[in-house]
Formats: C-alpha cells, structure tokens, sequence
C-alpha cells in the first residue's frame, strides 16, 4: 500500500566535520521527510556513523548547519537531541549491562517522567502513579517486539539479535519522531534480520516514526528504504530512490560492485 | 527450599514492582526488622548495643551512601571522611545555635549541609572521571581535616579542641549526651537508619536510581537518551553526601558522645569504602553487609586470643587488626569481587530452585 | 454438600451457560472469573466484567447480522475473548464450533464446511490469513472478527472485523435496546444445542459431535459434586479449545460452580505461568507428566551428590507414605515423621518449582500412564487421578474416586453413567452427557448410539477385582488366540513402552499359539546405559544386536510378563519370544503415522519373514533385509541377522506384591 | 578593601621586598617537589604497565625506609642493611605479583584499587608489627649523606647538603631509568604494555615478568625517597602522608605522563610551598595538607586531560 511522505523533518546543509586534521565529513547536504525509512550506506570509514552522530548532536560540525523541525541550529547538547526526539542504535550495542530488559527500555522514558526527587523518595502518590504510566507504555514495546521472556533478564547475558532488539525497544521508549539506525542488523542470522526488518517497518507505519538508518546488507536496505544517500571517504556520492542508487554507476564502481564482490 | 512462589502472581504492576515481590521474602524482612526493634532492645546488654549495634547501624548508613555514590552512579569517592565530619560539625554548630529545636530533626537537617558541600565537590566530575575523579575528592577529605581542626568557631572555642555533644531529649528521654542510655540511642540511631534506608530503596528503583545506573554503565549512551549528565551526577552526589552527612552527625552524636576531627581522618573513608566493596558495589542490602563485616572482624580479632587464652599486648592486636583487615580484602577481591550481596543473591537463587541445583 | 444443595436449586433454571454468567455476574460480581497474562501482569476480569464484555460482544454481533441458529467458528489460543465469544454466540441462541488452531487453513476447510460457519472470530493476524486464504470455498462463512490489531491495519475487507469494534458498536445498541440482550438469553433452553466439538477422526473425516446444553451443565454439576470443586478453584486453560475437555474444565465447570480461569500467555511460557498461577485444579494428558518427570530427573543429575542421594532417599520413602497417606491409609508415626521432613527438604520444594503447590486434584487422560510417572506425582502428595472419557459423552466415563487410586485403571462408573461390556468386552455406556449427535451425520449417529442412548466406546476393556474398568485397547484391535485367551496388543505394547528402554514395541498373538513381539530400542536411553557399563557400539543397527542389549531387554519383558500374569483373563497372553528390530520403526518408511502411532499392517507385511521366524519355535535368530530411509532422505537396503530370544513366563497369580 | 589588599597584594610585596627569602622559599618548595615527583613516577610506572592504581606507592616509601632503618638497628651495618633492604623490595614486589595481581588479572580497576588499598593496610600492619610502631632517625651518616648545610648572601639563604644531595640523586635516579626504560629490552617491552599488551608479549617477555620488574623499580623509587624523606623529617607512618601529598600530581601531570610527573611534582611543591608561607596565615596555617589538591583542581577545570594528555576524542 502507499504510504505518505510528509514535509522534511531533518535537513542536513553543507556539513564538515573533522577531527584534527583528519576530515571525516566534507560538504554533505540531505534531507530527511516525515514518515520516510532514509538509508546511508557507504563503505567503512566512509563517515556514516559520523553523520548520525552529528544530527544527534554529538559530534559538532566546524561547518555547515542542521535544521531539525524548522529549526537551525549549529551546536546541540545530545540530550537536548533527545528531548526533542532524535533517538538511536549504536553499531556496537550500547546497553547498559547492569540492568534488566525492563529497565533498560525504562529508561528511554526518562526524558518523560517528571515527578522530582522528594516523590521519588516516597515512591508514592504522583511518583508511584507515573512509574506506573510509563510501565505501561514499556510493556506495550516489550509486546510489540516479541521481548516478553526476557523482561527480567539482565541483558548483559542475552544473545547478540535480542540485545539489538531491547536496544531497539529503548530507543522506542522515548516516542521519537526521528530514529537513527546504526547497522540495526550487523552480525545477525537470516531469521533475526527478517524479525528487525519487520519491526522496521511495523515501527516505520504503525509508530509513524521517521527512520533513518545505516545498514551494509544491500537487500535489506533497497527492500526497505524509500530513499538512500550513498557516503564515501566522507562525500556524498548519490541520492536517491533504491532503484535510481542501483542504476548509479559511480556508485556501482565506488561501492556496491565491492560489496557484491566481497559477498 | 523455602520458597512457595507457586500462586504468588501479580494482577497489577504496582504489585508487580514491590519491593519484595516474593512474599517469603517480604516475611524475612519484616521478622528482621520486628526483631531488631522489639527484641534487641530487650535481650541485647549495653556492649552489644554500644559496641557492635550502633557502629554497625552508622556505618551502614554512610556505606549505603557511598554506595548510591559509587555503586550505582559510578563515581569513585574517597572523601566519605569529610562529608561525616561536614554533618557531624554542622549538627554541632545547630544544637547549640538552636538549643530548643528537637535533636533529631537536627541531625536531619545537618544531612543537608553536607548534601551543599557534595554537590560543590561533585562540580569536578563533569569534567573528570574515575580515578581522577577519586582523588578530586581527597581535597574534600584533606580540607575539612583541615578547616574543623583549625578554625576554632567549629568547635565553639573549646580548648580541648574536641565537640562535646550536650545532653537533648526527645519526649524528655534523654537521646544524645552524657545520661542518655545506650537502648535509647540505638532506638534513634535504628528508627533513622531504617526511614533513610527506604527513602534509598525507593529512590534506586525509580527514575532516578536508573539514570544513576546509566550513567555508571555507558555514560555516553546514557546522554544520548536524554540524561543530562551533570544534573544526574550532582544529584547523586547531593543525595549520597546526605547519607554520609547524616551518618557522621549520628556518629558523634550518638556513638562516640565527643569527638575531634581525627576521628573523620582518611582512614575513615577508607573502612567505608571496604565495607561498599566487600558488601557489594550497586546493592542497598551490601552496604549493610560490608559495614557488619568490617565491623565484627576486628572485634573477633581482639576477642578472639582473649577467648582462647593467647597472653597477647594490645599494641600487637592492633597491628594483626591491620594486617588481618588488609589481607582479607584482598582475599574477598580475589574470591568474590562483587561482595557479600552477591554471595546471598546466590544463595537466595540456590535456595528458590532447591532441591534443583539451578 | 452445600454446594450441592445450591447447584440442585439453581438447576431449576440455569440450565445454559449465559445464564450462569449472567447468575454470577448478579451472585459474586466483584469475584475474578478470568484472568490473562498480558503486558506482563494477569489482567484480571470479574464476573461483572465478563458479562459486561460478553453482552457488547453478543449485541454487536446481533447488530452485524448474527441469528439464532447461526454458528460461530472460534480460532486461537486460550484466550478470555474467545472463550466469551462463544458464550456470546450461545446468547444469542447460536452455536459455537471452536478448531484447532495449529490446523493449517486446508484442515480448516473441512470442518467450517461442514459446519457451515457464517462467522468466525480469531485469535490475530496469522488466523486471520488462513481464513482469507480459504474464504472463496466457504459461501457460508460472511464475518471474520479478529482479537489482535498488531499487524492489521491495512486489512481493509469490509467483511473484516476488530473484535472491540464489535463490542464498541454493540454497547451502542445495548444503549438503543436495553432489554434485547437479557431477552434472548431467557429465550435459551437446556436443550439447546450448545456447541459443535469436531473429533480429530484417526480415520477419516472428522465428526462433529452436536452437544445440548443439558449435556454439559449436568455433566459438570456431577462432575462438580463427585470432586467437591469449589468457587475458589483457579485452572490454567492451556489445552485446545476444540478439545471437548478444555470445554468442561475451562467452561462449564467454571461457569456453574464459577470458579476462576487463567489464560497463558502464550505457547511458550506455559510452564512458567502454571508456576506463577499455580492452579488447584489441574489437567495434563499423559505426555506431559511424563516430559516433566524427565526435565526432574535430568536437572537433578547435574545436583551435587549429596543432594541428589538426599533426594532419591526421600524419593524412594514416598513411594511407600506418600501414596498411602494419600489414600488415607495407616502410616507409622516415624514414617509420618520423616515423610514431613522430606515434604520440607523435597516434596514442598519440588511441587512449587512444578507450580503444583496448591494442586487439590489432578487428571490424567486419554492414553495408559506409566505406572512410575503416575506414582511419582502422587508420592509428592499431588492427588492426580485417571479419568477415561470421550467427546461424545462430554467426556466423563468413569473416574477414580479419592482414595481408590490405581495406576492401569480408570476408575468406577461416574455418577449418573451406566456402563456395559459386551460379549467382545467393548464398553459400551449411557449418560445424561451422552451427545445429541453426529452434525449432517446420521447413519455414524446410529452406528454408534443406539435406541436406548447407549454409546458405543470402541474401547475393549475389563472390570478389575474392585470392579474398576481397564481399558485394554480399541475394541476392533482385540483378538483372540488359538486357546481363545484375549490378545490386546496395546496395551501389552505400552506396558512395554513404560519402560525407557523400548521406544517402540509391535506385538502378535491373534490366532496364534503364544504372544511375539517386536521391540525398537531408544536409542539415547540405551546409549547411555551401554556408556556407562562400557559397551561399545557403532550405531543403532549394532546396538540393538548386542546380546547385552538383548537381556536388558528380557527382562523388561519378563516383568511385563508377571505383571501379565496378575489378570486371570490376559495371563495367556504373556510374550514368549520377542526380537529387537535393526532399525527404529519410522514415519518416513511408513511404519508409523505422523502422530507416531504404528500401522501393524504395513509393520506386518513389511517384516513378514519375522514374524514367521518368531511363530517357529525352532528358529533362533533369522535373515531380514529392509529398505530403510535415512537421516539425509537417501532410501537402502539393509540387511541383518536378527537373534530371537525365548523368555520366562509366569503362572497366573492373583495375589499382588508391590510395585 | 583591606582583606582584599592582604590576600591579593601584600603577599607580593612581600615577596618582592625580601628576594632571598622568595629564593628560600622556592628552594624549600624545589626538593619537596622533587620528593613528590619521585613517588609519583614510581606510581606513574606501575600505572603504565599495568593499569594498577598503586595506592600502595606511599606506604612502600615507608616501609622501605622502615626495613632499612629498624635493619641497623639490629646492628646491621649500612652497607650490608642497604642491599638487604633492596632485596625486601624485590621480594615485596614478587609477592604483590604472585598473590595480588595474578589472581586479580582482568578485573575493573577499581577492584585492583582496592587491592592496593589492602596491601596498604597490611603493610602497615606489619610493618609495625616488625619493628615497632615509634619513630626512628634515618641513618643518614652511616649511609655517607652529607648533614652540614650551605649558606649564601651572609646567612640569608641556607641550603642544606641533604637537600641539595637529594636532588642530585633524584636526577640521578630518574635519568638512570629514563636510560633504562629508553635502552633496554624490558625497558622497551615495559613503555610497550603500556600502550597494548599484545604487542608487549610479542617483544618476548611475559606481562608478569614486566609486573614484577615494575614493581620491583618503583619499590626502589620508595627506598630512594624514604631515605630522602627520612633525612628530612623521622621515619614512621606518619610519613605515608606524603603519599597523599603525590596524588594531586598525579591529576596534574596525568597518571601516564612521567613528564608529567617530575614536573607536576615541581609545580605542586613549590605552589604549596609559596601557598603555605605567603598566604597560609592568612586562614590560619599548616594549608599544604590540601592546597595540593586545590591547584590541581584549578588547574584540571581548564585541561581535563593534564598536563601532557592528548585530548580525548569520544566515540560510540
């Protein structure tokens, strides 16, 4: 079925970022649109996890700007990010090892629960009530992802796949509009990848979410991508629809005649 | 083996996310505390209380504070010495500056100054972290050794230079000072320690605890999430140097009667800290473990060639106490890095499978 | 006796399940009646609530266009909503047919066929698909409603339902018309058809067994008083909903004595929500005892040493006190002693991590149990108990009442059932459960029921000196040898099966001189026993000839043979000679069905050359060779030279030493 | 007004008003720095290699200087006490290896933090239990330190030998290990573990070798300093203050950084120095206890990383 993009949530102008003298983004412009599942891909050290970074306001660009919701901004602390809805994976699982599944995702909600300190202490009335709320919400994403047997689990002894997916759960947590992806299925079986590739996209329609994701396997990306941005040593190559990135010849010479090679 | 789970399920989460949600659990707790306010008081003779009860009892409430500190927002602290001094003065200074307020409600509020001086001292770990960190906060320990030895205003001008802590009634019983008895002291020290030690439960398992946790785990997702860093830290500092503080004014007001500011030396911080690991770092339960540990051993060590009848001179003991206390640290680092609460969460498991081994 | 006395009074006029909800729902309102672990906690619903959710379902269905007489296919996992849609579809004087759910679409067309299904109301997505794919051979079916959103939002058929939809409108018209729903309840009689329970045929197609609501409510009044269940009772749907069973246990037991039904939450985390539930009322076919008593012993070999002699010392005393404490027998006060010991050190322990701490009464039905899995449960002091039923009684036949327990029977008579062995000792009984009939089936209807109303089992059996009933096996598999002494080949062979050893075992004996039998070794249970006494071996075909192997096995059968020897009436049949076959019996050669049943016939022609070596006395051991299918699907030939080993038999003997 | 012109101004003119005495100060500052830098590189080293927050370094000085002195006493000569001395280190350092660090391998940093701290204790402990817990007088004639001192602009400024003695061979010791550490094998392999332990092993010698030598150098470091330190004051463990004194150093000159750490220990011992004799007074003296620390922290607000840290770039 067809599916609507809306107007553009993100949009990325002319942005350099290096780190000493090693220039790790060079003049790359995009844009992101509601609704829509935006694939980078490059090769490695082709400056894509960079990217994320800086749209989520970790790494600050020495040039170019970024407007988010209409708004530019040149430096942003991360958690203000957050705040205002950018949520993400890491390439390399990110969880916080000391906690179960459940609380792992309860954190997502942090930047949604209000009640101060002395509730707190008191773990009743207003504090009691709004731990509550957000359980509630926590448990829905535990069902939508199928992570109901390991609530409990502390997710430092849970396999790779479902690591991905509570970390997948955590940023849902946070009801973002913008979802960044870093390599959401690296490391996974044909099975587990099938399973995020759903979410993905149950995720993508149901949650309405923007998605914005960096992925090497190249089926995934042209099955479940509307648009793709291809990066190289940090310069943007291509733009465009999965079909038009397939018929890209410099993208072919740079990129996916490599990965086919190596595959 | 004594677990009865079966039929224990949860309608609602509220249920679900108790404290103790296995009620066999939730029975030990209670027998615990009935027993340590009914009981004790009755049985226990005044060495017991004065030597080993009240001690432990303060010591587990500073533990427990460096341990929300360190166990479970992950900053390294070793300046738990000067945060007890902090409380302790201040207590001193508000008894006798408002000699008509109840004692207790003071030794409450004395938390909060030491709270102000964590949060100025927890400014530095924005910027740095671990280790650094660790020693950041020996300025605190070295300052305060410094400014209640030398300014004379701390400890009102006594020549002795020591706080005396003057005799206060709760309900005219006499609860701190020279004719206070030992039962009643330990009832305050018991009542407090208990309400604080909730008051710590409630605030880990919440919002708060996790951001603590995230923090400590991967400080940078956690930013990414939408924790500010700073806030939580300073928070975490606040809160344990509240603890500690409170910790220190009981300390003085309640254990040792009178005191100079050796008492809050390094050395101070250090027995916290060893009661934090050997109990368990990131677990409310090991701050009481560690502090009951670090607590006994050297009363064993003193009594025990007295028991046996081992002519032995005090000096000696005293030297065995250190080399003993050293040794066993190692010795629990190398054979249960994660303390006295992981052992019991195992045994706790051991005994829920039983008679199964897993 | 109370109880009694009350359900006597209500049968006045409660006499179809709506009413009951409705009676409940005034009676103990605020009282949990179902409950379903969902989002991580039991979403609880009291009496009130269900009638509450029932009503809106009814009324919306009504608005849809549901009328009397209509049916109502149900597909899914146990599940409150779909159990409340049938009592909806009986409201409303229509008739529910629940299915199995694991059945793939082309099972499914038969029976919505057949029942000529206008609606259907399932579980989610995958249930819905199945349906689609089918609709077009179905004219009847016109409405399918689904319980699950997740994943249909783009199902935009108009002929598609979310089941709170349904509901959202039915409150409407609820709203319009107030007295509509009660009126139609009120219309219901006892002799309302209730439900259509599809028999899963062995042979041929399945039969759908017409059921009145007399048949159950009564059937579970009976039930009720024979256990004395009370309203405090809490039972784990987790059984087939199409199983006439979980109709009994999970419906109308609950709704006439209205106690509380939970719901898993899913497939998978069955063990772990009996754990939590941990119900007082319990039913498990054979199978599943039997896989928890093996997870038991397999997790306590890993137990330290001391531990696991603990266990075992404690084991083997409540044989003895456990069971005969249950049976209310004497016991000594040391055994009483050291029994409670172990109830703290063993028993209490191991029934809660089972989640059978609170387990009143247990049942176990459908197939023979073994003997030691049967009595493991009962030392525990879990009183589970042997059951043998049929849909088309729904189902109580006979039960074993409290305190008479025995491993190999069913029981006595249950209350209101009249039982009768013919000359061929089938079993035949009457019942006021006895069902109303075979849907658009009538000359199966009078194969097996007759005038009278006396149904024919199928089953052979025999009363035992207590007068309790032993199954013995299918009526038409019974045969008779040469000196006329009964043959009952399965229940000889799962004698045989009871034993870890023997994972398949044929039997013959019908129209011969003595019993033979063919075994198939377990492979893994045989494996281990022969590591452990160092006895190499290459692979199955090895292992089963090795003549270790061999008197490992005679002496299974010889124990069968005493125990044999304890019935007068099958003495004669006790084996004689048996072999063990080179190769496992397999579903890919034909020799088993998929449900792992053995089709003699084929068995028999296929290894005729055994069978008549087994039948000569003289021969010894004999040449086969067979085509076999192996693990890659590639299809050979294997020959061996099996050995045939003669074995002891024993003089009929009456008195019983125990087990 | 007043009180700002005593804090901010006074101390100036002093300062400028009686140069010599300025010198004075600075030289006092000089060779307690010297002292701190040594304990803070023998601290750096164990660092380095293997990671271990020594908290031990400091009761190491003492127990060193300890062994030596209560060794003599026991009328051992000096030239014999020295090298026995020198062989308890070793024998120290193996041990720490074989029942300290070895079982403890792979655990978070903290728990070998720990570790240290225990060992702490236990020496204490022992050491006291050994020889006795009152002060004894470093043999500084026996071990042939000069004691005289040296005065200069008549009187004005007065160096003692010792000092001066000190920082010779403390820059001495510490070129003798910039060579060693520069030159030879374990030396290499030593500055190797440091940045990966792969390539340590790969350069030939086991990371316990590397461990034992490390600690056994830095447990001469403490001798060098107990013996310094010892002339200075009396040897006793009160002297394991000064351990605490080297930890601000370390936050300055960063804990990998041996640069960092004779220089921060210059810094930190002359800025206490100044600290204590112009403003001390001001706040009631005897600051040095932790004026350390606050110079550090000052300092660490405006470079995180220390002295000769790179700046870290974070990466997820």
């Amino acid at each position: 079925m067809e599916k609507k993009i809306g107007e553009v949530l993100l949009n990325v102008d002319h942005i350099s970022l290096a780190f000493g003298g090693v220039k790790a983004l060079t003049d790359i412009c995009f844009s992101i649109r509601e609704k829509e599942v935006f694939a980078i891909i490059g090769p490695n050290g082709a400056g894509k996890t960079s990217m994320l970074n800086v749209i989520n306001g970790f790494y600050h660009p020495q040039e170019g700007e970024i407007t988010y919701k209409g708004v530019h901004r040149k430096q942003m602390k991360s958690h203000d990010a957050a705040v205002q809805g950018i949520a993400r994976t890491f390439q390399n699982v990110a969880l916080f090892k000391g906690m179960s599944t459940l609380d792992n995702i309860m954190t997502g909600r942090i930047i949604h629960m209000k009640r101060n300190l002395f509730w707190q202490a008191c773990y009743l009335g207003p504090a009691r009530k709004e731990e509550m709320q957000n359980r509630e919400y926590v448990e829905d994403i535990i069902d939508f992802l199928e992570i109901q047997a390991i609530r409990r689990t502390p997710v430092g002894r849970l396999p790779y796949g479902l690591q991905k997916r509570v970390e997948l759960g955590r940023a849902l947590a946070m009801e973002p509009d913008l979802l960044l992806l870093d390599e959401p299925m690296a490391g996974m079986n044909i099975e587990e990848k099938q399973d995020m590739c759903r979410f993905v996209l149950d995720v993508n329609d149901q949650y309405g979410t923007t998605i914005a994701l960096i992925e090497h396997d190249m089926g995934v990306v042209m099955d479940i991508s509307d648009k793709v941005v291809v990066l190289d040593y940090g310069k943007k190559l291509a733009e465009g629809t999965p079909d038009e990135i397939r018929g890209n010849q410099t993208v072919i010479d740079a990129y996916l005649g490599v990965t086919s090679a190596n595959k | 083996m004594f677990y009865r789970e079966a039929g224990q399920f949860k309608t609602t989460y509220i249920r679900d996310q108790e404290l103790f949600p296995v009620k066999q659990d939730r029975w030990g707790i209670f027998v615990i505390i009935g027993f340590s306010f009914i009981i004790v008081p009755l049985i226990a003779n005044d060495y017991w209380l004065q030597a080993i009860l009240i001690p432990f009892l303060i010591y587990s409430l500073s533990a427990l504070g460096l341990n929300l500190l360190t166990g479970y927002a992950g900053q390294l602290s070793l300046g738990t010495g000067g945060f007890m001094a902090v409380g302790a003065y201040a207590c001193y200074k508000l008894v006798t500056i408002f000699p008509e307020t109840n004692v207790i409600i003071l030794i409450l509020i004395s938390g909060f100054f030491s709270a102000g001086i964590g949060i100025i001292f927890g400014i530095p770990s924005l910027r740095i972290k671990g280790f650094y960190l660790a020693v950041a906060t020996l300025a605190a320990q070295f300052f305060f050794e410094w400014l209640f030895g030398r300014v004379k205003w701390f400890y009102n001008y006594n020549d002795s230079g020591a706080i005396e802590v003057p005799v206060r009634n709760f309900f005219d019983i006499a609860v701190t000072g020279p004719t206070a008895t030992t039962q009643a002291r330990y009832m305050v020290v018991l009542c407090i320690v208990t309400f604080l030690a909730l008051v710590a439960v409630n605030i880990v398992r919440g919002k708060i605890g996790r951001a603590w946790m995230a923090i400590r785990d991967m400080d940078i997702a956690a930013e990414l999430i939408g924790i500010r860093p700073l806030n939580t830290k300073l928070i975490a500092f606040a809160v344990s140097s509240y603890y500690t503080g409170v910790a220190g004014a009981l300390f003085v007001f309640t254990y040792l009667g009178s005191a100079e500011i050796e008492v809050f030396d390094i050395n101070m911080s250090f027995e916290i800290l060893f009661m934090v690991i050997i109990g368990g770092l990131g677990s409310i339960s090991g701050a009481f473990l560690g502090a009951a540990f670090i607590v006994l051993i050297p009363i064993l060590i003193t009594n025990l060639p007295r028991i046996l009848g081992i002519p032995i001179n005090a000096a000696t003991v005293e030297h065995f106490n250190f080399m003993i206390l050293g040794a066993l640290i190692v010795l629990f680092l190398i054979f249960e890095p994660h303390g006295l609460a992981k052992i019991w969460s195992i045994v706790r498991e051991k005994l829920r499978a039983w008679p199964f081994p897993y | 006796m109370k109880e009694t006395t009350a359900t006597e009074k209500l049968s006045q006029v409660l006499d179809t399940i709506p009413k009951l909800l409705l009676d409940h729902a005034k009676k103990r309102a605020d009282r949990p009646a179902n409950r379903l672990k969902d989002l991580g906690i039991w979403q609880t619903w009291t009496w009130f609530d269900v009638a509450e959710e029932v009503r809106n379902l009814a009324c919306g269905l009504a608005k849809i266009g549901f009328q009397r007489g209509d049916k109502l296919a149900v597909i899914g996992d146990n599940r409150p909503r779909l159990y409340w849609s049938m009592v909806a579809a009986q409201a409303l004087g229509g008739i529910p047919v629940p299915l199995y759910q694991d059945s793939v679409a082309e099972e499914m067309v038969y029976v919505l066929e057949n029942s000529d299904a206008k609606f259907a109301i399932v579980q989610n997505q995958e249930q819905t698909d199945k349906l689609l794919e089918i609709k077009d051979r179905l004219p009847h079916l016109e409405y399918i409603c689904y319980e699950e959103p997740r994943g249909m939002h783009d199902y935009t058929q108009e002929f598609v339902f979310y089941y709170k939809d349904v509901q959202q409108t039915g409150r409407a018209f609820h709203g319009e018309n107030p007295d509509y729903f009660l009126h139609e309840v009120e219309q219901g009689q006892g002799s309302d058809i209730s439900i259509f329970l599809y028999t899963s045929g062995t042979t041929g197609k399945p039969k759908g067994v017409v059921l009145t609501s007399d048949n159950l409510i009564i059937t579970a009044r009976n039930s009720i008083d024979f256990d004395n269940l009370t309203c405090d009772e809490e039972v784990l749907a987790y059984l087939p909903m199409a199983w006439v069973g979980d109709n009994i246990f999970s419906l109308a037991q609950a709704y006439v004595i209205g106690f509380c039904v939970n719901c898993p939450e899913n497939p998978e985390t069955v063990m772990t929500d009996l754990k939590e539930i941990g119900p007082t009322y319990y039913f498990a076919p054979p199978a599943i005892y039997e896989t928890v008593l093996t997870k038991v012993m397999i997790r306590m070999e890993d137990a330290s040493r001391i531990k696991r002699s603990m266990f075992n010392y404690f084991m083997e005393l409540a044989k003895f006190v456990g069971i005969r404490i249950l049976d209310g027998k004497h016991v000594s006060f040391l055994e009483k002693f050291l029994y409670s010991i172990g109830q703290i050190l063993v028993y209490g322990p191991l029934r809660n991590n089972l989640g059978l701490s609170r387990t009143r009464l247990a049942y176990t039905a459908g197939e023979a149990i073994g003997p030691e899995i049967f009595e493991f449960f009962r030392s525990l002091g879990i009183n589970i108990k042997q059951l043998y039923g049929q849909t088309e009684a729904s189902v109580f036949i006979c039960a074993q009442p409290d305190g008479q327990v025995k491993a190999d029977t069913v029981g006595i008579a249950y209350p209101g059932v009249e039982l009768r062995l013919a000359d061929n000792s089938e079993v035949f009984y009457r019942s006021p459960g006895v069902f109303h009939s075979y849907y658009k089936n009538p000359e199966s209807t009078a194969e097996t029921k007759d005038a009278e109303g006396w149904v024919a089992t199928g089953d052979a059996g025999f009363f035992d000196e207590d007068g309790h009933l032993k199954i013995i096996d299918r009526a038409k598999d019974v045969g008779l040898m040469n000196d006329d002494t009964m043959f009952a080949p399965k229940y000889i062979e799962n004698k045989l099966k009871f034993f870890p050893f023997i994972k398949e075992a044929v039997s013959f004996g019908h129209k011969k001189d003595y019993v033979s039998a063919f075994l198939c070794i377990d492979i893994e249970a045989v494996g281990n026993w022969a590591e452990r006494h160092n006895l190499a071996f290459s692979g199955y075909t090895d292992l089963s000839a090795k003549s270790e192997v061999y008197n490992l096995l005679k002496e299974c059968v010889e124990t069968v043979n005493s125990d044999l020897a304890r019935d007068e009436k099958l003495s004669g049949s006790q084996i004689k000679r048996f072999l063990l076959l080179h190769k496992e019996l397999d579903a890919d050669d034909g020799e088993l069905t998929r449900t792992r049943k053995v089709r003699r016939r084929i068995v028999a022609e296929k290894y005729d050359v055994l069978i008549v070596a087994l039948d000569d006395p003289k021969q010894t051991h004999c040449e086969i060779e067979a085509e076999m299918t192996f693990e890659d699907g590639r299809t050979g030939i294997v020959r061996a030279d099996l050995q045939i080993l003669e074995t002891e038999r024993q003089e009929t003997q009456i008195h019983t030493h125990a087990a | 007004m007043e009180i700002l012109t005593t804090i901010f101004i006074q101390p100036f003119f002093d300062m400028a008003g009686d140069p010599i005495l300025f010198l004075q100060v600075i030289w006092e500052g000089f060779v307690t720095g010297i002292l701190y830098s040594l304990i803070a590189f023998g601290f750096v080293l164990i660092f380095k290699a293997s990671g271990v927050f020594n908290f031990a370094q400091g009761i190491m000085v003492v127990f060193a200087a300890l062994t030596l002195v209560g060794l003599h006493e026991n009328g051992i000569p000096a030239y014999i006490a020295l090298p026995i001395t020198i062989l308890v280190m070793y024998v120290l350092a193996f041990s720490v290896e074989r029942l300290v660090l070895r079982p403890l391998v792979n655990q978070p940093d903290i728990i070998l933090f720990m570790a240290t701290i225990g060992l702490t204790f236990f020496l204490i402990g022992f050491g006291e239990f050994i020889f006795g817990g009152e002060p004894k007088i470093m043999i500084t004639e026996e071990l042939l330190l000069p004691y005289d001192s040296i005065t200069f602009f008549d009187d004005m400024l007065i160096l003692q030998e010792i000092d001066i003695a000190a920082s010779i061979i403390a820059a001495l010791a510490l070129i003798f290990l910039a060579l060693f550490l520069g030159k030879t094998k374990i030396g290499v392999a030593l500055r190797a573990v440091a940045d990966d332990h792969q390539a340590a092993l790969s350069v030939g010698i086991s990371l316990n070798t590397i461990w034992v030598v490390v600690w056994f150098i830095s447990g001469i470091i403490a001798l060098i300093t107990g013996i310094m330190w010892g002339a200075k004051s009396d040897v006793s463990f009160a002297l394991s203050i000064i351990a605490f004194k080297a930890l601000p150093v370390l936050i300055l000159g960063g804990f990998t950084s041996v640069r960092g750490a004779i220089v921060g220990g210059l810094i930190i011992g002359i800025g206490e120095k100044i600290g204590e004799f112009y403003w001390g007074d001001l706040v009631g003296g005897s600051i040095e206890g932790w004026l350390a620390y606050m110079i550090a922290l000052v300092f660490l607000f405006f470079r995180p990383q220390g002295l000769f840290g790179e700046k870290i770039i974070e990466r997820v």
